[in-house]
């Protein structure tokens, strides 16, 4: 399942997407919109996405992902919108058959999400708003 | 030639606008589209042709979907 | 959230047991029964816990995970009594700021659970089972 | 000396029992109870006595709770 969504994601679907009864080990990660940047206090997110290449970039990463840990199963699902503080604004969900890999698996999907995906966040304070681009 | 532009985030609050079809010499690069639509120079922009990411000096052609490419803030 | 339970794991409290405005990522880890180990194939997967005092090292893991991690939520439930392949027999949450932290107390949580949280598991093959110890 | 040996997974297998209440003499240490209860010394367990782990040469004191823990396998 790789999937760019404009309403709240259903984190269970994200992980159900992977399970395998050869795998002994699944993991969620959510990216989640939260209080605080760099000191600000944020009262809400707004993604955009450049669709139609988000999900080719994803499909990408999840295809890499898969070539170098041979076996694991990858689903990536970004929101776009509005996103209200503590809801995830992305979900990535691993199966493998070992834990080790199932992490190191996460987490190069999720670097490589945070780089390379088309999608921009707008993080809106009190008193104005701002577009904000991961740190490279 | 014919090229179709979409923008996104800060590009999109710049122009307003989300979409437009502009007429461009023949040989014009991403580059130089990007300097064409009068888009500030000091945005460390990327350039993504018909989705594939490319240099700015790579030459358009009649038909492309371009789009300058703000630093992402996915996930 | 810390518990051992004798009934399939709802991994979604356990997420959301660890959710705060502060967390920007929400790690959800389950271990689940496969249906492989060591090439035989497994037809299901017993528990048995030494209860307190699992409950106890399950509590003593989370707060050093927490006194390493500044700031991070733990919650990890271990089930007991038959799993069926593809049920997730632990699960473990971890809500922090950033998800550097998240992977990497985690990892330490269940590896720690693995290596000194009182459970064992029984292995049933088609033609017998077998105690298997986690390995060191 | 009253002491109360809760079993697990193997050793419960070999004994068919969870739980018994033994009189053990004084000064018996945690190994020695696994000694005097007929268990195999071959398997590698470890120790707790009221549910903390403790060196097999630990003496045990009346009324605690022992159990021999074979090496462990959740997750």
């Amino acid at each position: 399942m790789i999937a760019v969504v404009d309403q709240a994601i259903d984190t269970r679907a994200v992980a159900d997407a992977v399970r395998d009864r050869r795998h002994g080990a699944v993991l969620v990660f959510e990216g989640v919109a939260r209080d605080h940047h760099d000191g600000k206090q944020v009262v809400s997110l707004f993604y955009e996405a450049y669709v139609p290449m988000a999900l080719r970039e994803m499909e990408a990463i999840a295809a890499d992902t898969r070539a170098r840990w041979a076996g694991v199963s990858v689903a990536m699902v970004h929101r776009t919108g509005p996103c209200a503080i503590g809801e995830p604004s992305v979900v990535i969900a691993v199966g493998a058959a070992h834990r080790g890999e199932a992490y190191e698996a996460s987490r190069h999907a999720i670097d490589e999400l945070k780089r390379r995906v088309p999608v921009w966040k707008r993080e809106h304070y009190a008193d104005g708003s701002a577009w904000i681009a991961n740190k490279v | 030639m014919r090229v179709v532009i979409r923008y996104f985030a800060a590009l999109r609050d710049i122009k307003h606008r989300v979409e437009e079809t502009v007429e461009l010499p023949e040989g014009t690069t991403a580059l130089g589209a990007y300097a064409a639509m009068g888009l500030p120079t000091a945005l460390p922009v990327a350039f993504a042709v018909n989705m594939e990411r490319v240099p700015g000096g790579t030459a358009l052609a009649h038909g492309d979907e371009l789009v300058f490419l703000p630093p992402v803030g996915g996930g």
